[in-house]
């Protein structure tokens, strides 16, 4: 699973993309935040309030109950404030 | 259609001038330019999500083109460090009529506020920086198209 | 503000910069073309009333500022017989914000629809001429104001 | 009293504006468009329909009823067209 992250998630997290696998079944986005909230205080920054979060999954807008399989690409980021 | 995300300036006329070369069959264009505005902001640094932004941008172009009937539509978006007084964003919507330019140019702009992954991190003239919020009027904005 | 009549072309790009030049106050600026439409017209002549139009685009666009946060404006219209393509007015306004700079701007074309003195002729392929008549909609697009 | 012709009003009556000196009382745009009408076949044509002209005194925008005096400028016009 690849893993992106944006802005704040970005800086909290440390880096802005990895390659995951998790060690915990995932069925959906919410799945893999919660496994993902375990791996350290800056993750768990990030993922401590899901209001403030935004998803994607393969670069479309998703949310946290969306279905994700291996080989998808999901990004966190906080809401957006283009234009 | 055209959708561009670039770090350069843009030159508004030749970008117009290019969308509507050789055409006459457009009576009203309407452009919204965004710009940085100065005061307590000295920069920002607009981030963005290759290969989903271009996606996000060409679905709410689509979506316009579907509403109004449009002969052109142009979005162009900056990323990186801007300065104040400096272009973030052109929009542009050419229609026969001005009533479906004007409305066209005003949905694209709400919905990129909303739906194209970018986020703006603002550095301040005491040296700190943050994450410029979403706002809720955006999101408000966007519905009144719904 | 800014209100000019001529009978020459315009830069869009040139005039924006000289309207904004060393100012970074304005996150908004939204903008009107209005162009000459092709099929059927040949040419386009525009005939205005020299003295009162500018008095009248000063009234519409002191309207504009009364009503909206406007940084800046600015009409500019030409006169005289032009061609398909080619550009006949350029509307602009400035804001902070992007909905009173989109709401000012598509107010000052409905108002210039209806209240500045241009009356235009056209030329048809068959070799006729005729004026065009003032549509219903352009005042009822005014009346939304009200 | 000076009038000033425009678009289709100017090519009927045949001239862009001229200088008048009524020889009727003239108190209003009305008296002065009826008097006008009077002056030959063009200005008749110009005057037939008052619903499809408009007027502006000393450039302004005014209507039929509005009251004139003999240094006023009068202008008679189709509806607008611009932009």
């Amino acid at each position: 699973m690849r893993i992106r992250y944006f802005a704040w998630v970005r800086e909290r997290v440390g880096r802005a993309e990895e390659e995951v696998q998790p060690t915990t079944p995932i069925a959906t986005v919410a799945d893999l935040a919660d496994w993902l909230a375990t791996r350290g205080p800056g993750y768990e920054a990030a993922f401590a309030d899901r209001n403030r979060l935004r998803v994607a999954v393969n670069q479309d807008q998703a949310d946290f109950t969306a279905h994700i399989a291996a080989n998808d690409e999901i990004a966190f980021f906080p809401p957006m404030t283009g234009g | 259609m055209t959708v561009r995300i670039q770090s350069e300036d843009f030159d508004i006329a030749a970008e117009l001038a290019a969308l509507f070369a050789g055409r006459d069959d457009m009576g009203a264009i309407v452009t919204f330019s965004g710009l940085v505005r100065g005061g307590d902001v000295t920069a920002m640094t607009l981030e963005h999500y290759p290969g989903m932004t271009e996606k996000a941008l060409q679905k709410i172009e689509a979506e316009a083109n579907a509403r109004w009937p449009l002969k052109a539509t142009l979005i162009l978006h900056r990323v990186g460090r801007l300065l104040p007084g400096e272009r973030i964003v052109l929009v542009a919507a050419a229609s026969q009529t001005r009533h479906a330019a004007f409305e066209a140019a005003s949905f694209l702009m709400d919905y990129l506020k909303t739906d194209a992954p970018f986020w703006k991190n603002e550095e301040h003239a005491d040296g700190t920086s943050a994450w410029v919020d979403a706002r809720k009027a955006d999101s408000s904005a966007k519905a009144r198209w719904r």
